[in-house]
C-alpha cells in the first residue's frame, strides 16, 4: 500500500535516485511551529521531509526523544524553538540549549554523525527561516545519507 | 498683448546681456511687452544683503518705488535675474510684515514705500502663469525634439519657497515644463538647485571650481545635450568656470549652458544672432548643428510618414 | 481497546489539490484502533462538524483525528465539537496537513505520503490520550498593593474603586514615595504635592482599603486567588489609633536628625512626621537616635502628648492577610553618586543630586524653595546640570537610559531660570531623549524660552577653585574642550533598583532583570503582568518611568487585578506536569527548572510491608504549572509527566514516524 | 584648540543680536548638522555652519567673527530652506558679515570683503554695478591681479564686458541711501 512507498528499503532499484531523507522535527509551539504554518501560509516550497512532532516547549525536548528517533532510523532530528530570551515559558530554551550540546556529543559516541542533530531558533515570523533551515537541512543530511547504522544493527 | 514692467538688473547689461537680448526679441512672440523702468538701479543683491541688511531692503525698495511711479499705472515686475528678483521679493515680504522696518527703509529712503502693489514675477512664473504652456507650445515653430535638456534652477529662483513660492523648492518642475513645450526632453536629475558657488566665482575661482564641476557632472551623467537656467549668475558661472572645472575633473564637459530664453527663442525660429550665441564660452555651435540634424531628420520621417 | 475516528478534510481544494485524499483515508483505515475514516469537503464548516458528531455516536468513538489545518487555527473548534458530542475534549488530535503539507509541497506524490505519516502520527498520539480536566480554585476577593508610592497608590484606589478590598503595605511612615520630594512636575510643571496629597487622603479614606504604614512583608505562600502574606508591622513607639498628629511631640522633643525626606538638606526630630502633609498623620520613633531608647531617660514627647499615643515598648506585630491578586510597586532608588570621584559628590557641598534640587526648590523644603548654595546659603548665578550620572555608563554606573532625568533636568533648568533672575543655566547632555506627548516641546522651551545652554558632552572633572565649582566637559558639536565655572553642580542621577528588590522578587517568585527590575511577562503584551499568576507590577520597580507612565501601568495593574478578582473561581490549565510519586525520588531535581515555582515537596505516607513509612516527594501545584515541560526532562527518574505531552505519546509519534 | 570658558568667554547679549539682525532664533537650533550637510560650500569653510551658529549660541563673538566661514557662504539659502527648527541662517550669515565689516573685526577672507566692497563703491557711485570696473577695483584691493586674466579677455572679447560705465540720473539719490544706512549703522554702533 501506498504507505510502503516512503520506505527507502521498499522502493529497490530507485532507492538511491529517489532516495530522500527522513527528519524528525521537534517544534515548540509558540515559535517554530507557528514559523512552520507561517511558512505555509505563505506558500514556501520545501522539501517533504520532515515531520513535526509538536511540542509545548523546546525545555520540553527529552534528549532520549533525540536518540530515539535515530535508533528508529530518521536520518536527521532538528529542534527548533524560540530565539534565546522570547521564549514564551520565559527561559525553556535555556535549559534546551544546554542539552542538545550534551546530546551532540552523545549521539557521537554513539558513533552517529554529530550533524545528523541539528537545534535552530526559529520565531514565529520566521516562515522563511523555518523553510531555510528545513532546505539546508535536508541537503546536508542527504550528503551524509542514510542511517544505515542504527537500523542495520537493529 | 500683456504689459509687464521690466527690470533687467546690472547683469543684464554686462556678462548676461544675451539673457536680456534674447528676452527681447522672444517677448512679443509669446504675446508679451516689457516697459523697462525708468532710471532703475542696482537691487542690492550679494554684497548689498551680504553686508547689509538696511541698505539691502532699501535699494530694492527704490526699485520698487519706481515700478509704482511708472506711467500707465503700477503693473507686475518682469525680472529675469534670479537674484534681482529674490531681493525685490523678500523686500516686499519683509517691509509688508514689519512696520517698524518699513519707517526704518523709508529713512534711508528719504522717501514713502510705495511698493506694496507691486508684485515681481520670475521668467518662468510669468511664462507658466500668466501666458501659459499651451500658448508657449503655439509659437513653437521648429520643434527641438530628441534634444536632452537639463534644467538648472539653482539656488534662488526657488528659495526660500516663503518668498518665491511659484515652484517646489527642493525638486522644481517649471522650466522643465516649458523645456517640454518647445518639443524637447527635460531631463530628470539630481541636482536641479545644488549652488554652482556664483556669488564666489570672482574671489574662490577653485571651490566654485568644483562646484560647477559637480553640476555638470549630474546633467552628464542624466545624458543632457545642454542647460538651461534663467539666472545670470548660474549662466556665468556655468559657462565661464566650465573650463577651469573640467580641467579639476580632467574632463572637457562641453555642455552649453543657455539661458531659457535662448533655448525658447530657438524653437520659436529666432535666429542664432539675435539669441547672442556668439556670446558663450563654452560654444553652442555642436547643439546648433545637432538641432539642425534632428529638425533634418524629422522632415525626413515627416515625409514618409504623414 | 481505543476506537478512533479519523476525518480527513479537503479544505476545498487547499488540501485536496496537492493531497490524494482517497489515498490517505485508505491508509487511515489501515492504522491501528481507527475504526471510522470520513472525508469531508470543509471539515470545520456546520455540516462537517455534525459529521463528526454523529460517527462518534453511531462508531461509539472515543478519541478523534482531524486531518486539517494547523491546530493553531482549529483545534479549539474542534475540542468543542467533541466535547459537544460528549467526548472528553483532549481526546483530540490534529494532524496538520495543510499549513505543513499541502502548501508548502507541489509534489502530489510525496505530499500524500508526508499526509500519511501525519495521520499516523496523529493517530498513536491520540491512541496514549487519556481525558483531561482543569481543576478550578476560588478567588480570595482582596488584594495588597505592596509600596505605597503614587504607583502604589492609583493601583490600591482602582482596584478599591473596582470593588475589591486592597492592603497597602508601605515600608516607610508614610505613603507617598518620591513624588511626595519632588517640586513641581514636567511635562506641566504642575506642583506635585497639590496632585499626591489628595490621593494620599483618598487611601486612608477610602471604606475598601487598609493602609500598613511602617510596614514590611515578610513572607507570601500560595498561588493566584489565593496568597497568604505575612506582614510585618514595625513598632512606631506610638499608637497609631491614639495618635491625633498634633506635633506637640515633636515640638519638644529636643533630639535632631538629619531628615531623610529633605535628603540631609534639613533636619527633624526624634519624634517625626517625615513630611507636613504625610499620610497617615502619625508619629513615628526613630529608636536610633531617641535619647530614651539610647540612655534610658526623657520621655519628653509623653510628657506633651495629650493623647496618651506614646507606647515606649510597642513591639513588632505581625499580621496574616489572604488576599487574591498582588500588586507590587516598591518603585526605584536614586544611583549612589560616590562612584563619581570625579564630579566631588559628598566632598564638595555644592555638588548635589536632582533629588536635593527638588528639594532646594521645593517651597516646603529646607530653603523654603529658595535656591540656595549648601556650602555658603548664597544664590547662584551659574548653574551646572550633568545629565546620565550613573545612567548610560557601563564602567561606574548601569547600562540603562533612566528615561526620567532628561525631562527633570529641562525641569530644573526652567525652574532656575523662573527663580534666580539672570542666572545662567548649563546642561552638559549626551543625547536628549523625550518620546512623551509635549515632552520635546517641554525641552525646547528649556533650551529657547528659558535660555538653558545645551552642551553636547559628558563632563570630566568638577574641582573647587575660588568659591566657585570648576566643570571641565567637551563640546563634541564644536569638537572644544569647555570648561564653566559654576555656583552649583546638580548631578542628574539614575533611577535604580530598590536595594531589597531581589529579595522581594525572590519572596514573590517573580522573576528579575540584572539589574534587579521586576521583570514583566512580555514586554509588549503583558507589560504588567508576571510570569506568576495574579502577581501584577506598577511604576519603577520594573524599571525607570516617570509619573505619567508609572500612573497609567498602575491603572492597567489594577484593572488586571480587578478583572482576576472579578472571576468566581479560576480555571487551571489541563496540560500540566504531574508526579507519579511511586517514581519520585524527591531528590528535588525538577524544583529549581520550574520558571513558575509551581513544584514543590509534600511528605506522604506509604505503607511498605508492615511498616508505615514517610518521605518526600515532588509535588506540581496546578494553579501555577503552565504546562512548559521543562520538569520532565530534568527528572532523572522520569517520575515527571507532561499530561497531553506525556513521554509514551511523543515517542508513539517518533516512532509513527519511523516505522 | 582653545578651550571655550562660560561664561566668561561670552559677549553677553551677541547670540541677541544676531538673532535680531538675522530675523530668526539662533537659539532654536538643536545642531543637528543638516545645515553643514547640504551646504555647498562647507568642506572649504573653517567651522562649519552649525558649529558657527552654536558659538553664536553660546555668544563667542570673538572667535566666530574671526571665522572665515560665513564669509565663504554662497548665500544659496539651501539652509535655511532644509533646517528642521526653521533657522534662518543664510541670514544669520548675513547678519555676521554685517557685524563684521561694521564692528571692523579683521575678516577671515579679505578677498571677498574687498570684492563686495568694489561691487558696492561701484554701486553707490553709479546707481548700477559695472562689471568691468568691479573687477578692476577688486583685482587692486584683494591684490589678486593676475587671476582669471585670460578669463576678463575672452569676456570682453565676446561683448561681455561693458567697458564705459553707465550712470543713472538717480545716482544721487542712490548715494544718499549708502550715506544715510551707514549713519544710522555707526549710531547703532556707537549705541553698543
Ligand atoms: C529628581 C527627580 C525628579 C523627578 N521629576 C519628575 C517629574 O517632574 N515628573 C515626573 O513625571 N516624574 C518625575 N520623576 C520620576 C518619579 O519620581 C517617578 O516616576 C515616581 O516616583 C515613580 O513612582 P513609584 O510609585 O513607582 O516609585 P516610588 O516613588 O519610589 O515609590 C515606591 C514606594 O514603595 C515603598 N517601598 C519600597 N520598597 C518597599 C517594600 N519592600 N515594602 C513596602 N514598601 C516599599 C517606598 O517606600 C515608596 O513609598 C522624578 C524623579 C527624580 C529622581
Ligand atoms: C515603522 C514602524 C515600526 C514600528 N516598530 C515597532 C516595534 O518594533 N516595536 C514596538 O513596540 N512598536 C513599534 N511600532 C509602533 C507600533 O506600531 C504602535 O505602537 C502600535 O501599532 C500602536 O497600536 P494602536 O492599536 O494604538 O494603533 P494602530 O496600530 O494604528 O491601530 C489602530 C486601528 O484602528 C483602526 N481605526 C482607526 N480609526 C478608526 C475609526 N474611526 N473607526 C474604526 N476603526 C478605526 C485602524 O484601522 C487600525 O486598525 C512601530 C511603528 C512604526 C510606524
Ligand atoms: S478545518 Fe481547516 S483545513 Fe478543513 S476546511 Fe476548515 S480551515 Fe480548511
Ligand atoms: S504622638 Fe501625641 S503629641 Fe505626637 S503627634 Fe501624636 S498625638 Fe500629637
Ligand atoms: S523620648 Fe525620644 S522621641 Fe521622645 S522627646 Fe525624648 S528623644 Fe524625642
Ligand atoms: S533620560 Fe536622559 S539624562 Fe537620563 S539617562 Fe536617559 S539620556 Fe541620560
Ligand atoms: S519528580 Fe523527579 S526530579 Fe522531581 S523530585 Fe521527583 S524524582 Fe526528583
Ligand atoms: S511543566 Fe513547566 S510550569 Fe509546570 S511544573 Fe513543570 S516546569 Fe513548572
Ligand atoms: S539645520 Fe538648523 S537646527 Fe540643524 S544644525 Fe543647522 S541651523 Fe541648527
Ligand atoms: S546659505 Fe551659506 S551657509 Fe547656507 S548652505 Fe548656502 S553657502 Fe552654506
Amino acid at each position: 500500500m501506498s504507505v510502503a512507498k516512503t520506505k527507502p528499503e521498499a522502493d529497490g532499484a530507485n532507492a538511491a535516485a529517489e532516495w530522500q531523507p527522513k527528519i524528525v522535527a521537534f517544534c515548540c509551539n509558540w515559535c517554530s511551529y507557528a514559523g512552520a504554518d507561517l511558512a505555509g501560509t505563505s506558500r514556501l516550497q520545501y522539501p517533504p521531509t520532515v515531520r513535526i512532532v509538536r511540542v509545548p516547549c523546546s525545555g520540553r525536548v527529552n534528549p532520549r526523544f533525540l536518540i530515539r528517533a535515530l535508533q528508529r532510523g530518521a536520518d536527521g532530528v532538528l529542534v527548533a524553538g524560540c530565539h534565546p530570551g522570547d521564549c514564551h515559558y520565559s527561559t525553556g530554551n535555556y535549559f534546551a540549549r544546554r542539552r542538545f550540546l550534551l546530546a551532540r556529543r552523545f549521539i557521537e559516541y554513539l558513533g552517529l554523525e554529530p550533524d545528523r542533530l541539528w537545534v535552530k531558533w526559529i520565531s514565529g515570523s520566521e516562515g522563511n527561516k523555518f523553510a531555510d533551515v528545513v532546505r539546508e537541512m535536508s541537503a546536508a543530511v542527504a550528503k551524509l545519507g542514510p542511517n544505515r547504522k542504527v537500523r542495520e544493527a537493529r | 498683448m500683456r504689459v509687464y514692467s521690466y527690470y533687467p538688473g546690472c547683469s543684464l547689461e554686462g556678462t548676461a546681456k544675451e539673457y536680456d537680448y534674447s528676452l527681447r526679441a522672444l517677448a512679443p512672440l509669446l504675446g508679451m511687452q516689457l516697459v523697462e523702468i525708468h532710471d532703475w538701479s542696482c537691487c542690492g543683491s550679494s554684497a548689498a544683503h551680504a553686508t547689509s541688511h538696511r541698505l539691502a531692503l532699501a535699494l530694492a525698495a527704490r526699485n520698487l518705488n519706481l515700478a509704482a511711479d511708472m506711467p500707465g499705472g503700477a503693473r507686475d515686475i518682469l525680472v529675469p535675474c534670479a537674484m534681482c528678483y529674490n531681493r525685490l521679493k523678500v523686500t516686499s515680504a519683509e517691509l509688508a510684515a514689519d512696520s517698524g522696518l518699513r519707517s526704518a527703509v523709508e529713512s534711508d529712503l528719504g522717501d514713502k514705500w510705495r511698493g506694496a502693489a507691486i508684485t515681481a514675477k520670475a521668467l518662468p512664473e510669468v511664462l507658466l502663469g500668466d501666458i501659459g504652456v499651451d500658448a508657449v507650445a503655439q509659437a513653437v515653430v521648429q520643434p527641438l525634439e530628441g534634444l536632452r535638456v537639463a534644467s538648472y534652477y539653482g539656488c534662488l529662483l526657488v528659495r526660500p519657497p516663503e518668498y518665491t513660492g511659484f515652484d517646489d523648492p527642493e525638486s522644481p518642475k517649471s522650466m522643465d515644463e516649458l523645456v517640454r513645450a518647445t518639443g524637447a526632453t527635460p531631463v530628470d536629475w539630481p541636482h536641479k538647485v545644488e549652488c554652482c558657488g556664483g556669488g564666489l566665482s570672482i574671489t574662490n575661482r577653485e571651490l566654485v571650481a568644483g562646484l560647477v564641476a559637480d553640476i555638470l557632472g549630474a546633467a552628464r551623467d542624466a545624458g543632457a545635450d545642454v542647460i538651461v537656467t534663467a539666472c545670470p549668475m548660474c549662466q556665468a558661472n556655468l559657462d565661464t568656470r566650465q573650463g577651469l572645472a573640467g580641467k579639476t575633473r580632467g574632463t572637457d564637459f562641453g555642455l552649453p549652458v543657455l539661458y531659457i530664453t535662448q533655448l525658447l527663442g530657438l524653437a520659436c525660429g529666432l535666429s542664432a544672432a539675435s539669441l547672442s550665441f556668439q556670446s558663450h564660452l563654452v560654444s553652442v555651435a555642436p547643439l546648433l548643428e545637432k538641432v539642425r540634424q534632428l529638425g533634418r531628420a524629422r522632415q525626413a520621417a515627416g515625409g514618409e510618414g504623414c | 481497546m481505543p476506537r478512533i475516528g479519523v476525518f480527513v478534510c479537503w479544505c476545498g481544494s487547499n488540501i485536496a489539490a496537492t493531497v490524494d485524499i482517497g489515498q490517505v483515508t485508505e491508509a487511515a483505515a489501515e492504522m491501528p484502533h481507527v475504526v471510522c475514516v470520513e472525508d469531508n469537503k470543509y471539515t470545520c464548516s456546520e455540516p462537517g462538524q455534525a459529521s463528526i458528531r454523529q460517527a462518534i455516536a453511531q462508531h461509539g468513538l472515543d478519541r478523534v483525528v482531524v486531518a486539517a489545518c494547523s491546530p493553531r487555527m482549529h483545534e479549539n473548534t474542534f475540542r468543542k465539537t467533541i466535547s459537544a458530542a460528549g467526548l472528553n475534549p483532549y481526546l483530540l488530535e490534529i494532524a496538520n496537513i495543510r499549513e505543513q503539507c499541502s502548501w508548502v509541497h507541489a509534489d502530489r506524490v510525496a505530499a500524500t505520503a508526508k499526509a500519511i505519516d501525519l495521520v499516523r502520527m496523529a493517530v498513536a498520539k491520540v491512541a496514549q490520550h487519556s481525558a483531561l480536566t482543569s481543576s478550578t480554585s476560588p478567588v480570595t476577593r482582596r488584594a495588597m498593593v505592596i509600596g505605597g508610592g503614587i504607583a502604589g497608590i492609583q493601583a490600591a484606589l482602582d482596584i478599591a474603586d473596582a470593588g475589591h478590598e486592597v492592603v497597602v503595605v508601605e515600608r516607610s511612615p508614610t505613603l507617598g514615595g518620591h513624588m511626595a520630594q519632588l517640586d513641581k512636575t514636567f511635562p506641566t510643571l504642575d506642583c506635585s504635592a497639590c496632585i499626591l496629597t489628595p490621593k494620599m487622603v483618598e487611601v486612608v479614606q477610602h471604606p475598601k482599603i487598609t493602609l500598613y504604614a511602617y510596614s514590611e512583608v515578610e513572607k507570601v505562600d500560595g498561588y493566584v486567588g489565593s496568597f497568604k502574606v505575612t506582614v510585618r508591622r514595625k513598632a512606631r513607639s506610638v499608637d497609631e489609633s491614639k495618635c491625633t498628629g498634633c506635633g506637640a511631640c515633636w515640638e519638644k522633643c529636643p533630639v535632631k536628625v538629619k531628615s531623610e525626606f529633605d535628603l540631609g538638606l534639613g533636619t527633624r526630630k526624634a519624634i517625626y512626621v517625615p513630611f507636613p502633609q504625610a499620610v497617615p498623620a502619625k508619629a513615628t520613633i526613630d529608636r536610633e537616635h531617641c535619647i530614651y531608647y539610647l540612655r534610658g531617660r526623657c520621655r519628653i514627647c509623653e510628657r506633651f502628648c495629650e493623647a496618651k499615643a506614646i507606647v515606649f515598648d510597642q513591639q513588632d506585630e505581625i499580621i496574616n492577610v489572604e488576599v487574591g491578586a498582588i500588586v507590587v510597586a516598591t518603585g526605584f532608588q536614586q544611583f549612589d553618586q560616590a562612584a563619581y570621584g570625579e564630579y566631588g559628590y559628598g566632598e564638595y557641598p555644592d555638588v548635589i543630586t536632582g533629588l536635593e534640587f527638588e528639594r532646594l526648590v521645593n517651597a516646603s523644603g529646607p530653603t523654603e524653595g529658595k535656591i540656595k548654595r549648601p556650602s555658603d546659603g548664597k544664590v547662584p548665578e551659574t548653574v551646572v546640570f550633568i545629565k546620565c550620572v550613573g545612567s548610560r555608563d557601563e564602567h561606574k554606573g548601569v547600562p540603562y537610559c533612566s528615561r526620567t532625568c532628561c525631562m527633570y533636568t529641562a525641569k530644573h533648568a526652567i525652574l532656575t531660570r523662573e527663580k534666580i533672575h539672570g542666572s545662567k543655566v548649563f546642561i552638559f547632555y549626551m543625547d536628549v531623549r523625550t518620546p512623551g506627548k509635549g515632552y520635546e516641546e517641554f525641552y525646547r522651551r528649556a533650551s529657547e524660552e528659558d535660555g538653558a545652554r545645551y552642551l553636547r558632552g559628558r563632563v570630566s572633572r568638577v574641582y573647587p577653585k575660588g568659591g566657585k565649582m570648576v566643570v571641565l566637559g567637551e563640546d563634541t558639536l564644536l569638537g572644544r574642550k569647555v570648561i564653566v565655572e559654576a555656583d552649583l553642580v546638580v548631578l542628574a542621577s539614575g533611577m535604580i533598583a530598590q536595594p531589597d528588590a531581589q529579595e522581594m522578587a525572590r519572596k514573590l517568585g517573580v522573576s528579575y532583570d540584572q539589574h534587579g527590575f521586576l521583570t514583566e511577562a512580555h514586554p509588549k503584551l503583558r507589560p504588567v503582568e508576571t510570569n506568576t499568576a495574579g502577581i501584577f507590577l506598577a511604576g519603577a520597580c520594573q524599571g525607570p518611568k516617570d509619573i505619567p507612565d508609572t500612573v497609567a501601568q498602575a491603572c492597567a495593574a489594577a484593572s488586571k487585578a480587578a478583572a482576576l478578582l472579578n472571576r468566581e473561581a479560576l480555571e487551571a490549565e489541563a496540560m500540566i506536569a504531574c508526579v507519579d510519586e511511586a517514581r519520585c525520588s524527591g531528590c528535588l531535581w525538577c524544583e529549581p527548572v520550574c520558571p513558575y515555582k509551581a513544584i514543590s515537596a509534600k511528605t506522604i505516607s506509604e505503607r511498605v510491608g508492615r511498616r508505615t513509612l514517610t518521605r518526600s516527594v515532588a509535588e506540581v501545584n496546578p494553579s501555577l504549572c503552565h504546562g512548559c515541560g521543562a520538569c520532565t526532562v530534568a527528572c532523572r527518574d522520569s517520575a515527571l509527566n507532561l499530561l497531553g505531552f506525556t513521554n509514551q505519546q511523543i515517542l508513539a509519534e517518533v516512532e509513527a514516524v519511523c516505522p | 584648540m582653545k578651550a571655550l570658558v562660560l561664561p566668561a568667554s561670552g559677549a553677553p547679549g551677541f547670540a541677541a543680536e544676531v538673532s535680531r539682525l538675522a530675523g530668526t532664533d539662533v537659539q532654536a537650533c538643536y545642531a543637528c548638522g543638516k545645515c553643514s550637510a547640504g551646504c555647498p560650500v562647507s568642506a572649504s569653510m573653517d567651522y562649519q555652519p552649525h558649529q558657527i551658529i552654536r558659538l553664536v549660541q553660546l555668544d563667542q563673538k570673538d572667535e566666530v567673527l574671526s571665522a572665515s566661514a560665513f564669509w565663504l557662504c554662497a548665500s544659496c539659502v539651501t539652509c535655511s530652506v532644509r533646517c528642521p527648527r526653521e533657522v534662518k541662517l543664510a541670514q544669520v550669515m548675513d547678519a555676521l558679515r554685517e557685524i563684521s565689516r561694521r564692528s571692523g573685526v579683521a575678516a577671515g577672507q579679505p578677498r571677498i570683503a574687498a570684492f563686495y566692497g568694489s561691487f558696492l563703491d561701484l554701486v553707490r557711485s553709479g546707481g548700477r554695478l559695472h562689471e568691468l570696473g568691479m573687477t578692476a577695483m577688486y583685482k587692486l584691493r584683494s591684490r589678486d591681479l593676475f587671476g582669471d586674466i585670460d578669463l576678463g579677455v575672452k569676456l570682453m572679447l565676446r561683448g561681455k564686458l561693458k567697458l564705459i560705465p553707465g550712470r543713472i540720473k538717480g545716482r544721487h539719490h542712490v548715494a544718499g541711501i549708502f550715506r544715510r544706512v551707514r549713519e544710522h549703522e555707526a549710531g547703532e554702533g556707537g549705541k553698543r
